[in-house]
C-alpha cells in the first residue's frame, strides 16, 4: 500500500500552518506502519487536544480523539481490554507533559504496550503560544512576554525514570530515522517513547526569532547529535539522537493475562 | 442454575448486579465510601475473564473505561464525591461521543472532603449538570440491595440501549450496610447487549447516525469499521464539524434521545399511594426512613404514602404531577439542601403544598425526624 | 545490480502549502517554489531519488516514483 | 420477638463487626430471616469504639439504625460509657468481665461474662474471643441457632480453624445458657 | 488619575477589572477562548509586583490560587469548559474553606470539547452545581466590556464580603470581541479590601466564627495567627469535626451566607420594562442581541422590555418575579437548552407564560431569531 | 523549645494506629524544625488526604490539609505568593505519586523552594489497603488479591529525572537519620525530596505477613543500605538511604524575582 | 450614515485583523465613536478564509455581528467567493487586484485595487499591505480619518516603523480617493 | 568532659499506644510493655540515654530527661 492509503484524504490538505512539524511526524509515523505492513483494523490511534491531537483525524485507523492531555489513560483503557490491537498515542508536549504528565509517567510506570509519540515543538501551538513544560528557560511566549524561568522535562530522562523500557528521540529533520525509531518502538514490546522535535513556526518559531519552519529544521541538524557520537559526548549542550532505553521488563497486559489464568483456575475449582 | 441467596454489602450487590448485567472492565481509583466495589471486582473480574484496573486516579479511571467500551466491553466505574467532581470532564466526552458506560458514585458527605465515612445525598444536582455544557444524563439510585442489584443491571442496560453513561447514585447507608441479596438465575433478568452494526465491511458505516428505532448500532474498536470518535462537535462519521446545522441536530440528539424517554427510563416504587393524603418522596437510604415511617403511620390508620424514586434523571416530573394530584401535601424526604424538592416543586400543580424533610449532618434521617416534620406541616407543631 | 531512477516526481498542488522545506533540503536542487507558492519540479534530471523531498514534506504533498535501472543504464 | 435489634461495641482489634457480621448472615442465610449490618466508620475507630448495629427480623427491615437494642454487647470500658445509657428497658446488656467494669445499674439484664479469660484459658487464642461471645448470645438468647453460625463459620474460616471456633463457640454458649430466661 | 479609554477585547476587559480591584497573584493554564486573560496577565503583574504563573494543569491553578489567597492575595484563574470541569473539585474546597477567589469561564461551545472557537452559554448550571454537595456560589456575568470591567470589580470584592469563590460567567463572544472600555479613575469604584482580624497575637483567633455582621475575619499565612485549613467538615477553629450539630451548622453557614444576601448580590439591568408587555430575560452576549431586538421594536412602539441579568447565583427570583408580574409573556433570551428558563419559571407566578428563545449552534443568537420567535409566541406565527 | 511545642496537644493520642511509622515520621520533621530553631509563624505545611496528610492537623504551624494529590499544587500557591515562608509537603505515597505524580514532577521541574517529604508505607492506607504505585510488584492488597503487578517508580530516580535539587531517602528505623536528612532538605534551596519508609502495619504489614510495627522497622533496617556503602554496591536488592541528589539551579521564586524587578522598572519608564 | 458595518476578510497572514482593529480603535479612542470589532476563529482560519467584522457607530452597539456590510474588503478570491454575496446594496465592495479576479456584477460599487502591486512596487514589504488597504478605505470613505489612524499605528508600532506604514497608508488613500463619492 | 545521665524517663500513658517500637529497639532492654499495653521503664539504671526510644516513638509519648554528668561521675 502507500503511503496515502493510510490516510483519510478527503480530509486533506490538512488544518496544520504550512511548515508545521508535525506533518512530517504524521509522514514518518505513516511509513513505520506502512513499512511493518501493519493491518488498519488492528491500529487505534489515540490523541489529545491540540494541533498535533488532531493527527488522530488523519489516519486510516481506528481513531480517538480524546481530551486534553488524556489519551495515554483512554489508550490504556483500549489496550488493557483488547491487548491485540496496537496503540499509537501521538501527544504534543503540553499533552503529554503539561496536563498529561500523570498519565505519561503511569503508563511508562506500567510498561504496557503502547507506542507514545511526543510531538514536541515546544509551545501550546493550539491555543497560541503559550510557554510549555518542554521549552526550557529564555524563551518567548505569549505567557513569558519577560521569557521564561521554567526550567524544562528531559523527556528522555523522565520517561526512563519512570520506567518506559524504549526511550528514542529525533527529530523532523531527520526524518529518515524517526520512521526507523518508530518502527521499533511499535514493535517493541511494553511502553516506548519517541520524542521527535517538531518546528511550528505560526508560534515558537515567530516569537523566538528562529526563521521558516526550514530554518527551524535545519536548526535541529545543528543542536542534535547522535547517541554515543563523539560530537555528543564533546557538548553537552547537544540533544542526544537515537535510542537511549531498549530494555526488557514483564508487559503489564501479559502479566495481567497470567492474573486472569490464574483467577479462572481458581474460580474453576 | 438456580438463584443464590448472600448476606452482602449494598456495595457488593453492585458488584453482583454488575456482574450479572456482563460488566468485564473496570477501572478505578480508589475512595470510600465505593472502594469494596474495587476490591470485589479486583477478585472477580479476572475469574471470568474480565480485566479489573486500578489506575493513578478518577480522571484516568473514567477515561480508561470509555476507551475499553470502545472495544466492545460493558465498563464500570465507582467513586465518591471528590473523585464524581474529577471524572466530570470525561464524563461530559462520554456523553458527546456517546459510549456505554456507567459510574456508580456512592455519596457521602460532602462539599469537598466533607466526611467520607458518612452519609449524604448532595450529588443528585451534580449528577445532572456537573460537567460542562448542555448534555443529559439518566441517574438511577436504590434504597435496598435487591434494588441496588436490579438498578445496577438496568444502569447497564440502558447505558446500552441510549449509548450514554449512567450514572448511579447510592449513598454510604446503602453502600456500606449490609443485608440480604437475591441474585436471579442467569436468563431471569433481561440484560441488553451491545448493538453491533450489521453494515458489512466496505459499506459506509455511520456511528452517529440514529436508526428509525432511535439507536446508533456501534462497531468495535479493532472490527472492520474504523470511524473516528471525538468530543468535538461530530457529523455522522464522527469527524469534527462546526456545520450549525449539525452541531444543532448534535445537541439536540444528545437531550432528546434521553429526555424524550423519560417514560421508557422511569424506575421508581410506590407504597400506599392509592388514598395517601400525605405523600413523601424519597430515594436511596433515606427512603427506608421514609417507608419505615409511612409502614408506623399506616398502623395507625394515617393515610400517608411513599414514593420512592430510583430514577432521578431525567427527572419524571409526569409521574410525580400524577402521583401528588391529590396529595394535601408533599415531603421530599432527602439528605441535602432540597435537591429533588426543587424538582418536585416544578413538577407539580401546587408548588406551595411541596415540603421538605432533611438532615444534612452526616446521619441517616430517621422515621422520627420525618414524623416530627410532618407534625409541623400538618399544623400540629413539635 | 539495479539502482532506482526517478520515474516522476508528483507534487499534489492541493496538498502543498508552499513552505519550501522540499525545496531548502533537496541536495540537488531540482525543487523550486513557483510564484503561486507551490513547490515544482525544476530540475528533474538532477534528482537522485533519495526521497528526502517526500519524506520530510509536512503535507504529504510529493510521491516520488521510480524506475529500476541496472548498472549500465538500461530501465527494466 | 417480632424484631430483635442488637449493638456490638469494643474496640478495633476484637473482632466486634465479624461477630455481628456472622450473626446476622447466619439468620439470613441459614434461617430465612431479615437482618441489616451496619457500622460507624471514621478517623476515631482507629483505636476508639467501634460500633455494629445488627437487626434481625421476619419482616421487612427498613431502617436499619438501632436506636434502643434489645441487646447490647460491650466489650471495653469505653463503649459500655459510650452505649451502655443506650440499652432498651429490660433489654440484654452483655459484657466482658475482663475489659469492663459495671459502673450504674440500668433497666436491664446486665450479664457479665468472663469470656476472654475462658477463651485464654481454654484455648489461649485472643482471635476467637468474638466467637465466644456470639456463643455467649446464643447460650443467653434465641437470637439464632447455633448450628447456623457453626454453619457461617464453616463458609468463612480456613478449615484448620474450623474446630477453634467451634470450641470458642461452645465456651460461650455453656457461659450464657445459665441466663437464658 | 484620569480615566483611561482603551479599545480592547472582553478577556482584556476583565484584566483590568480585576488590576483594578486589586489582583495580585494569578494562576492558570491556557484554553480558549480565555487565554487572553492569562497573556495580559503575564506581562501586567509583574509590573506592579503581583505574580502570574503558569501551572501544569487548570486543577492546579485552580489549588494554587487558593493557596495564594490565604498569604493574602487577590487571586483569580480563567479558563473555559474543559477547565472549569477540572476545577471543580477545589472549587468546592474553596466554598468549603471559604477562601476568597474568582473563577473566570469564558464559556465556549460544550458539552466536552465541543466548539473552543464558538460561543456558547451552557455553563450556567455547572456554576452552580458543578463541585459535588450541597454548597452555595456567586455567579455574576456581563453582556459588554464595561460591565465585564464592572462585575469583574464587583467578584472581587463580593468573593472578599463572603469569603466565597465568585464564578464569572462570561462568554466567547464577549471575551473575544472589542469595544470601548473607559477605565475609572482610582477611588471611583468602590473596592473591597481584605477584612483581616484584629484578634491580637496569644489570643484565640477563630477564622470560622461569623462577626455580628456574618463577615468572617481572615489572617494571612505567615501572620500570628497559625489556624488550620481544611475541606473536611470542621468546627470554628478549622480542625475536623464530625460533630452533627457543627456540621448542620457549617453547611447551613455556607448556604446561608450566601442565599440569604441574595439582595446584595443581584446585579442587574432593565430596558423599557415599565410598561413592557413583554418581557426578554437574558445575559452575556445573548442580551446584546435581545436590547438590539428591543429598541429595534421601540422604534416600532412595540411594548417590549429587556431584564438584563448580571447575577445568576443565587438566582435573583424575586426581582424576576416582581419585574415579570404584569408581562403578557416573558421569553428568556439564552444560547442552552434553557437554563435560566428554568429558573424563571421556578421565579414567576405563572410558568406557563415563559419561553425559550434559544441557539445552541455555536453562533450568536440574532436579533432576528428573537423577532421570529417572538411572533410565534404572539401567536402571530412565523 | 520542646518537641512537645510544636505540637498541637489537644488532638493527642492522635487518631495514627499503634506503630504507624507516620508518627515517627511526624517525630523526626519536628525535631529537625526544632534544631533548625525555626520559627513557627514562617511555616506553613501543606498536606493532601491520607493517614499521611493528617500530620498538618498535629503541628503548630500555619497548617493545610488540602485535596487527596494537590498538596503540592495549593504549596506552589503559597510560595510562590510569599516566598519568604517555610514550605512543608508531606505526602502519602499514593497522594504524591499516583493522582499527585503530575503536580510532584512539575514542582520538581520549577525547582521551586519546597520540601516535599514522602511518607511511603506502599499503600493506601486511609481507604483501607489498596496498592499504590510505591508498593511494586507482588505485594498482596485489597485490591491485589492475586498479588500486584504493577511495577514501582522510584521515588528518587523519579524526583531526580524530574529535576528535584534535592533528593535524599531514609526510613522509620532511621529516625536520626531523617531528622538529619529533613533539616538538609529544608535548608536547600529549591526543590528537595526526601522519602521515608514508613509502614503501615495494619494494612500493608498485615496483607503482606510483615509482623507488627517492630518487625517492619527492623525490616527497613535489614533491606537499606548507605548511599555509597559496599553493601549497596554489592547487593542491588538493596535500597539505597541517604543524599542521592544535592546540586545549585535557579529557584523558581527567585527567577521569578527577577521577572518583576524587570516588569517594574519596564513598567516605571 | 448611522453605522458603519465593515467586512474585512482575507487569508491569516495579510494582516486582516489588525486592520480591522486599528481602524475600530481609531474610531473609538480618537473620534470618540462607538465601535465593536470581532473575528471569527478556528482550525479553518489557518490558512482558510479570515474574517473580521467591524461596527462603527456613534450611538451604541448591541448585536456586534455584521450581517450586511456597507464596506466588504476582500482580499483572496476564497474571502471574495464566501463572502461577496453578502454586501448590502449599494454597499462598497473592495478588493485587491492581484489576489481577487471579481466574477460577477452586485449591487454594490465594487472597487478594486492594485494595492499589494503598489505596495511591493514603492515599498518591497508585504507586510504593510493591510495598512495600504485601510488607507484605501480611508481614501474611498469617510469611515475615519486618516489621522486617528495614524495615531493608533503611533502607539501600536515600533518608532522604526511608523513611517513605513505611514508611506503604506498614503499609498492605499491615493488609490483610494479617485473612487470617493 | 560531661556526659548525658538519664534524669527521668517520662512516659505519656495517654499516648503511649503500646506499639511495642521503644520495648524492641532500646539497645539495653530499659523498657517493657505492662498489662495495660503502655510502655514501661523497667530498668531505668542501664538506661545510655540514648534516645533512640524518644526518636522512634510513632506516639511522641517518651521524653527522655537528662542531667550532665562529669566523668568522675558527679551531677552538676
Ligand atoms: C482541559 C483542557 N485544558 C486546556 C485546553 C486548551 N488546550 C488545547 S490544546 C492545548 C495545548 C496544546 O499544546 P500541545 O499539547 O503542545 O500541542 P500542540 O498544539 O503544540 O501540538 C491547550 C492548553 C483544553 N482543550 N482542555
Ligand atoms: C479525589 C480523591 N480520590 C480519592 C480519595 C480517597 N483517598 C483518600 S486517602 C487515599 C490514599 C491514601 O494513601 P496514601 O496517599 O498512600 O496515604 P496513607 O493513607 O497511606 O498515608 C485515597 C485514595 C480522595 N479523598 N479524593
Ligand atoms: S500553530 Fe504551530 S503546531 Fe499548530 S499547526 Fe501551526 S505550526 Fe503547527
Ligand atoms: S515540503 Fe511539501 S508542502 Fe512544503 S513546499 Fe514542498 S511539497 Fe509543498
Ligand atoms: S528525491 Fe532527493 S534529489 Fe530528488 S527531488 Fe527529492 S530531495 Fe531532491
Ligand atoms: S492505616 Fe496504616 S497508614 Fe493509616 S494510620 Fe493505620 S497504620 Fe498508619
Ligand atoms: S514507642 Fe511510644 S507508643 Fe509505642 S509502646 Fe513505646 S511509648 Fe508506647
Ligand atoms: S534512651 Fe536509649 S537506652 Fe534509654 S530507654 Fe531509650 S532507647 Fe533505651
Ligand atoms: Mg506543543
Ligand atoms: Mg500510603
Amino acid at each position: 500500500m502507500a503511503v496515502q492509503d493510510y490516510l483519510r484524504q478527503r480530509f486533506f490538505p490538512h488544518m496544520w500552518c504550512p511548515g508545521c512539524g508535525h506533518g512530517t511526524v504524521l509522514n514518518s509515523l505513516l511509513r513505520a506502519v506502512e513499512e511493518l505492513g501493519l493491518d488498519k483494523n488492528n491500529i487505534v490511534m489515540t490523541s489529545g487536544i491540540g494541533c498535533s491531537a488532531r493527527i488522530s483525524g488523519y489516519v486510516d485507523f481506528h481513531s480517538l480523539h480524546t481530551l486534553h492531555g488524556r489519551a495515554l489513560a483512554f489508550a490504556t483503557g483500549v489496550k488493557m481490554s483488547k491487548p491485540e490491537l496496537t496503540l499509537l498515542v501521538p501527544m504534543g508536549d503540553g499533552d503529554a507533559l503539561a496536563i498529561g504528565g500523570n498519565h505519561f509517567i503511569h503508563a511508562a510506570r506500567r510498561n504496557i504496550d503502547i507506542t507514545a509519540i511526543v510531538m514536541n515543538n515546544r509551545i501550546y501551538g493550539m491555543t497560541g503560544g503559550q510557554f510549555s513544560p518542554l521549552s526550557g528557560c529564555g524563551i518567548k511566549a505569549t505567557t513569558a512576554p519577560y521569557t521564561t524561568i521554567d526550567n524544562n522535562f528531559d523527556v528522555v530522562e523522565l520517561a526512563t525514570a519512570a520506567g518506559a523500557t524504549f526511550v528514542a528521540r529525533t527529530t523532523t529533520y531527520h526524518a529518515k530515522e524517526a520512521t526507523s525509531l518508530l518502527k521499533k518502538a511499535i514493535l517493541h514490546k511494553g511502553f516506548s517513547v519517541v520524542e521527535i522535535l517538531s518546528q511550528c513556526p505560526t508560534h515558537f518559531g515567530r516569537k523566538n526569532k528562529e526563521g521558516d519552519a526550514a530554518q527551524m529544521m535545519e536548526n535541529y541538524k545543528n543542536i542534535t547529535a547522535p547517541v554515543g557520537s563523539k560530537a555528543l559526548e564533546e557538548n553537552p549542550a547537544l540533544w542526544g539522537r537515537g535510542i537511549f532505553v531498549e530494555r526488557e521488563r514483564p508487559e503489564y497486559c501479559t502479566e495481567y493475562g497470567k492474573i486472569v489464568e490464574l483467577a479462572m483456575k481458581g474460580a474453576a475449582k | 442454575m438456580e438463584r443464590t441467596t448472600k448476606f452482602v454489602q449494598g456495595n457488593e450487590a453492585c458488584v453482583e448486579g454488575a456482574l450479572y448485567a456482563g460488566v468485564n472492565f473496570y477501572a478505578g481509583y480508589p475512595i470510600t465510601p465505593s472502594t469494596e466495589i474495587a476490591e470485589a471486582l479486583s477478585g472477580r473480574l479476572p475469574e471470568i475473564g474480565g480485566k479489573f484496573i486500578q489506575m493513578e486516579d478518577e480522571i484516568a479511571s473514567m477515561c480508561a473505561i470509555i476507551g475499553a467500551s470502545l472495544t466492545g466491553h460493558k465498563v464500570l466505574t465507582a467513586t465518591s464525591g471528590p473523585g464524581f467532581s474529577l471524572k466530570q470532564e470525561a464524563i461530559g466526552y462520554a456523553c458527546m461521543a456517546e459510549i456505554p458506560c456507567v459510574i456508580a458514585n456512592v455519596q457521602r458527605g460532602g462539599p469537598s472532603t466533607g466526611n467520607p465515612t458518612h452519609v449524604g445525598q448532595g450529588d443528585i444536582n451534580q449528577a445532572r449538570w456537573g460537567t460542562h455544557g448542555d448534555h443529559a444524563i439518566i441517574a438511577l439510585t436504590a434504597s435496598n440491595h435487591q434494588d441496588v442489584f436490579a438498578m445496577t443491571v438496568e444502569a447497564f442496560n440502558m447505558a446500552e440501549t441510549y449509548r450514554t453513561p449512567v450514572v448511579l447514585l447510592f449513598d454510604e447507608v446503602v453502600g456500606h450496610m449490609r443485608e440480604k441479596l437475591v441474585i436471579p438465575a442467569p436468563g431471569e433478568v433481561e440484560i441488553v447487549d451491545r448493538l453491533r452494526t450489521s453494515v458489512p465491511k466496505g459499506v459506509d458505516y455511520r456511528p452517529y447516525l440514529p436508526r428509525e428505532d432511535g439507536r446508533l448500532p456501534m462497531s468495535d474498536f479493532g472490527d472492520k469499521h474504523r470511524y473516528n470518535v471525538t468530543g468535538l462537535y461530530h457529523d455522522m462519521w464522527g469527524f469534527p464539524s462546526a456545520n450549525p446545522k449539525i452541531v444543532n441536530e448534535l445537541l439536540r440528539h444528545l437531550v432528546d434521545k434521553i429526555e424524550n424517554n423519560v417514560d421508557s427510563i422511569t424506575r421508581y416504587k410506590e407504597y400506599f399511594l392509592d388514598d395517601a393524603q400525605y405523600i413523601l418522596i424519597s430515594y436511596g437510604s433515606s427512603a427506608r426512613s421514609a417507608i419505615h415511617m409511612a409502614k408506623n403511620r399506616r398502623e395507625k390508620n394515617e393515610k400517608i404514602g411513599v414514593l420512592e424514586l430510583q430514577s432521578i434523571w431525567p427527572f419524571p416530573s409526569e409521574l410525580v404531577r400524577e402521583k401528588c394530584a391529590n396529595a394535601k401535601a408533599v415531603v421530599v424526604v432527602e439528605m441535602n439542601m432540597g435537591q429533588v424538592l426543587a424538582q418536585v416543586k416544578a413538577a407539580v400543580d401546587e408548588p406551595n403544598k411541596v415540603f421538605l424533610a432533611n438532615r444534612i449532618d452526616g446521619k441517616l434521617i430517621t422515621p422520627t425526624d420525618i414524623k416530627g416534620l410532618l407534625r409541623v406541616i400538618q399544623g400540629r407543631g413539635i | 545490480m539495479a539502482r532506482q531512477k526517478l520515474k516522476e516526481l508528483e507534487i499534489n498542488r492541493d496538498w502543498c502549502k508552499g513552505c519550501g522545506i522540499c525545496v531548502k533540503f533537496c541536495p540537488k536542487q531540482v525543487l523550486e517554489l513557483d510564484n503561486k507558492e507551490k513547490a515544482t519540479v525544476v530540475r528533474p534530471e538532477d534528482c537522485i531519488v533519495c526521497k528526502l523531498c517526500e519524506l520530510r514534506c509536512p503535507d504529504l504533498a510529493i510521491t516520488v516514483l521510480t524506475t529500476q535501472e541496472d548498472d549500465n543504464g538500461k530501465n527494466d | 420477638m417480632r424484631r430483635t435489634r442488637l449493638v456490638f461495641s469494643g474496640s478495633g482489634g476484637q473482632g466486634v463487626i465479624t461477630a455481628a457480621i456472622i450473626l446476622a448472615e447466619a439468620a439470613v442465610i441459614h434461617e430465612g430471616k431479615n437482618a441489616t449490618q451496619s457500622q460507624s466508620y471514621g478517623a476515631a475507630a482507629r483505636g476508639g469504639a467501634t460500633r455494629s448495629d445488627v437487626i434481625i427480623s421476619e419482616r421487612e427491615i427498613d431502617f436499619p439504625v438501632v436506636t434502643q437494642p434489645n441487646i447490647l454487647v460491650c466489650l471495653t470500658q469505653d463503649a459500655y460509657t459510650s452505649f451502655g445509657p443506650e440499652i432498651r428497658p429490660a433489654g440484654i446488656l452483655l459484657t466482658d468481665s475482663k475489659f469492663v467494669e459495671t459502673t450504674k445499674k440500668v433497666d436491664a439484664r446486665q450479664i457479665e461474662l468472663p469470656m476472654y479469660e475462658k477463651v485464654m484459658e481454654e484455648i489461649g487464642k485472643p482471635i476467637v474471643f468474638n466467637i465466644c461471645v456470639l456463643g455467649a448470645l446464643i447460650g443467653i438468647s434465641d437470637v439464632v441457632n447455633a448450628d447456623s453460625v457453626m454453619k457461617v463459620i464453616g463458609e468463612r474460616v480456613p478449615k484448620d480453624f474450623i474446630d477453634l471456633n467451634k470450641k470458642a463457640l461452645n465456651i460461650g454458649i455453656e457461659l450464657g445458657l445459665p441466663y437464658r430466661m
